[in-house]
């Protein structure tokens, strides 16, 4: 197994200058990569071709420069839409991020058509990005979240659904992976189940695109939200990906340039999609650079970033679960990417902090997810968070990591 | 490795801190960093213009416990000026100063503090919560209640 | 003059290698900075340091790489802040660009705000970005928009203000720069009369924070928004910066990290300015490089850079009206940066082409301004931009190109 | 310079454009680039399976223009798959491949726009309109009337 993971890493290695980086004199060991993953040099490198040989706006010019920006945008779409399986272009819509598209769908999909009373399901494990833009709309509708339970071991009560899914019921939106618990969750049943019952279903896909492949067509879900700076893409960018035909039929949410066909004094008309919800100069450099990161991953391929993933996530979780004092919270297997734990007697921060002293980057908190943390019982959990620029030798220094903890708070 | 941050007074407050409770009719202010949930419940007695008693309820990392509970046992007697005068002295260290160590005593523990802005706010966390207090103590419309 | 022109541009060509470039055989003559500006080195490498030393996510790492990015993404914003004489920095509240920074005060202060037959005055020259966004929230409020009308010269009915401002008027929105007539807007004057009658005003800034001295708390506007990409920075970064006590008064639009205190199941409460404006993880890079790019047009000097600017600008819109056939829309003096024309007998796109031919990167069509187009009584126009990068010789090789142009076409 | 792009054959109709006007009573389809600006009004006469009349009113570049002129001559009396064969040519050409010069004539003239991607929408704009005005024309409800 070690051996897998091992061979990945050395490919790509070279492509993460930072790796090679020394914090407090040790080697970088990074285990934050739920927060943001590294960029690869291929990606930095697509962004500064941007803007060092076809710096211009898109779309609107006839020169040279942005006829070569425009076309550069444009492909960085179309390797988007393949890369998560996107029927056309037009589903695929830049965003500033996660968060923002997640938003935007609530916004623009859920707010005119919800009513008091409706129910909006998401999970008890979901990211603020998915439970704080549901905050906003149910405040200004009336509607009402409703939760998807979790099990002791922190996967989904999916035997519940049946139940849950009764009454008006309009969306679901749930993480495909958590950033806690790192559980793959059951999508596929979830969106067959409420598209019985008429409801839609949006994706938080932060934490698996990029992860591990991606059709979204065959899942069929309605929207799938996702950021570029957490799958070795940049800052600046994420993606709304919806059905044609409901992006076709909600409204804009910010008017500008790009968005439009016609302007009048007092009034316009909309442009086609994805134009309609691209509202001014769009993240240009940054739509290129994710373009790149679903090149760079793609030419390792979808299945082995997960392979390898996955193994070291479950090897991690199975060491750290099994020393002494030291518990990790949800599934030990089917774990892509985030390690959530506590250490007897050690606040996660102080955990974090000496971490940190041996070079190794982890991070402490509620991580976006103060919901589940209540129900954890813990107000926070140290967290470590693997990818592709993780090797099993990070395993073994985490685990020395966490010896040192325990010795500095003399609790082993 | 952070010896230095971790002295072992500091992990001492942290595991058996001082001043730990709730005074019965005193002033009692709630706080809380939300980005890494570290909480506090101070409850504080003002006399005149001295502070009489404070103390704590507190969840959080060993920084900010241990913080708390030295600055409870620092502040009792002191007058509202002499507690803004120590924790003048006290914010001075941690962004880098030499500690003025006979009026900071076990406080100068946290000296290392300095080297981890991230960490910062751990150790003013007891001392934001304190000044929001007196603040409002000194409020016309205190809605705070003398101690029995 | 022309030495003046010269020396800045001298000393800036080397931070812009893309000037360096040839376009069709030809060296690249820029002149389409009103889109979008060129991009110096040390804005470059701000950001690939971010990348390739600190590439973490910011303020809720407790670990190293994590500290040095919230550090230089803070400081980024301190320098924003500085820049445009922001009074604190929860002032600056950074976006996704200028259009979203518009639709965002729209949205957030206006709306709420608005009632049916209130009143939004704009100018008959704004950018799509400044109407768009408004046809938006009239339509949901039932608010009008009302037009301070242009003189023949191009400039504003500024005599007519009292007038206009007479009514229920409640935000006054308006162009510092046009990014098609250039005029420099009277805008203080317009703040003060507004004020006066009780009415709230947003000064879109995208042509002029960057171009020339700016001092937010003197203007006295209430709000203030610009685009990175515009001002040397990189793309997908703008700021919307606002009196204090106006965004405290705001709900937020988005919701998601960053942004809250606490979250619970139902509802959540916001964090204070300017992270109640900016859920989800920021534009990082992208601040950090427009931090640099204050830094590198602080270092020339806003005077100079305005000097520079308007010397050429209206060098070429003396020059291009003097020439037999061409004709320049707006004032010839009190100009910044774009200059938009019209060719006899020729469309604006063949005069945008045939200049591509000759290296000259131009734009032609409406420049997001369909209804100025209107009023101008042309359906396109080709517009030159002038900025930093460009010295007077470009002046002489615009009037060889549009030779060229009528040479083609027969004009001459 | 772009010599090749403008050749003469493309000014003379831009200058002197055929076919314009609007045929009384016929299917009329407007249509419009949003981003540059270019707007035409086509009126279409069918007759049975064959494009009896085409004129334009139009706006826009020397490319639009000239390619609607050109349109307009060459389509009329041809079937609708006539029409839709000799715009399968043209486009080709547009997309780079070389012209069939016996079927394509005087638009022979545009094939300079194959090499700029920006311009090639200004070429198609005429043709556009003419399919959606016989999608509309052999819709069922057709809202055209037979042309006088
Ligand atoms: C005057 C003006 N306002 C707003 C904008 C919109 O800026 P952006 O496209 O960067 O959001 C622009 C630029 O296109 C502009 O020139
Ligand atoms: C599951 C999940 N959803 C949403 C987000 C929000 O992503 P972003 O902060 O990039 O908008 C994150 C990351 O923080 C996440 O882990």
């Amino acid at each position: 197994m070690k051996a897998v993971a091992d061979s990945l890493w050395k490919q790509v290695r070279e492509d993460f200058p930072i790796l090679a980086r020394e914090v407090h004199g040790r080697p970088l060991v990074y285990l934050d990569n739920a927060a943001t993953s590294l960029t690869p040099r291929p990606v930095l490198a697509a962004m500064n071709h941007y803007y060092e040989h076809a710096n211009a706006n898109v779309h609107r010019g006839l020169h040279t420069l942005s006829a070569e920006a425009s076309e550069a945008f444009e492909q960085a779409r179309d390797k988007v839409q393949r890369f998560i399986g996107a029927r056309g272009r037009e589903s695929v819509v830049f965003t500033r991020g996660a968060t923002s598209a997640l938003n935007l769908a609530a916004r623009a999909w859920a707010r005119p058509r919800l009513a008091r009373g409706d129910v909006i399901l998401v999970s008890e494990l979901e990211h603020h990005a998915n439970l704080v833009s549901w905050h906003i709309i149910t405040k200004e509708t009336g509607a009402k979240l409703r939760f998807i339970p979790l099990a002791d071991d922190g996967t989904w009560r999916i035997d519940l659904l049946p139940e849950l899914l009764q009454g008006p019921v309009k969306m679901v939106s749930v993480a495909h992976v958590s950033n806690v618990l790192g559980g793959i969750n059951p999508v596929k049943e979830v969106i067959a189940q409420a598209h019985a019952v008429g409801a839609k279903v949006m994706i938080d896909a932060a934490q698996s695109v990029g992860h591990m492949p991606m059709d979204f067509q065959a899942l069929d879900a309605d929207f799938l939200a996702f950021s570029g700076h957490k799958m070795c893409g940049p800052t600046g960018i994420g993606v709304l990906c919806g059905k044609a035909e409901l992006l076709d039929d909600m409204e804009p949410v910010e008017g500008g340039g790009d968005m439009i066909v016609h302007v009048g004094w007092e009034e316009s008309t909309w442009n086609l999609l994805p134009y309609k919800f691209e509202a001014g100069t769009p993240p240009i450099a940054e739509a290129i650079g994710l373009g790149a990161a679903c090149e760079f991953l793609g030419g390792i391929g979808l299945d082995r970033v997960r392979a390898h993933t996955q193994e070291l996530t479950e090897l991690a979780a199975r060491t750290l679960d099994g020393m002494d004092g030291v518990h990790v919270y949800g599934p030990l297997v089917g774990r892509l990417g985030p390690v959530a734990f506590a250490v007897d007697g050690v606040h996660p921060h102080d955990v974090a902090t000496l971490l940190d002293g041996e070079g190794i980057a982890v991070r402490a908190g509620h991580h976006c997810a103060q919901p589940l943390h209540t129900k954890l019982g813990a107000s926070a959990t140290a967290r470590a968070s693997f990818y592709i620029t993780n090797q099993p030798e990070d395993v073994d220094r985490l685990v020395a990591g966490l010896q040192v903890v325990q010795e500095v708070f003399g609790v082993r | 490795m952070f010896a230095d941050l971790y002295q072992q007074i500091i992990l001492e407050h942290y595991r058996h801190p001082q001043n730990v409770g709730v005074v019965d009719g005193s002033l009692q202010v709630r706080n809380e960093h939300p980005s890494c949930g570290d909480k506090v419940l101070l409850s504080v007695c003002v006399d005149g213009d001295t502070v009489r008693e404070v103390r704590f309820l507190g969840e959080g990392c060993s920084i900010s416990q241990a913080s708390l509970s030295m600055m409870t046992e620092a502040v009792k007697g002191l007058s509202v000026d002499e507690v803004r005068g120590l924790y003048e002295k006290f914010r001075e260290m941690l962004h880098g100063h030499e500690p003025d160590e006979d009026a900071l005593g076990d406080m100068v523990s946290l000296q290392g503090v300095s080297r981890f802005p991230a960490r910062v706010p751990c150790a003013t966390l007891g001392w934001e919560t304190l000044f929001r207090a007196l603040a409002l103590e000194s409020h016309e419309d205190n809605p705070g209640q003398p101690c029995e």
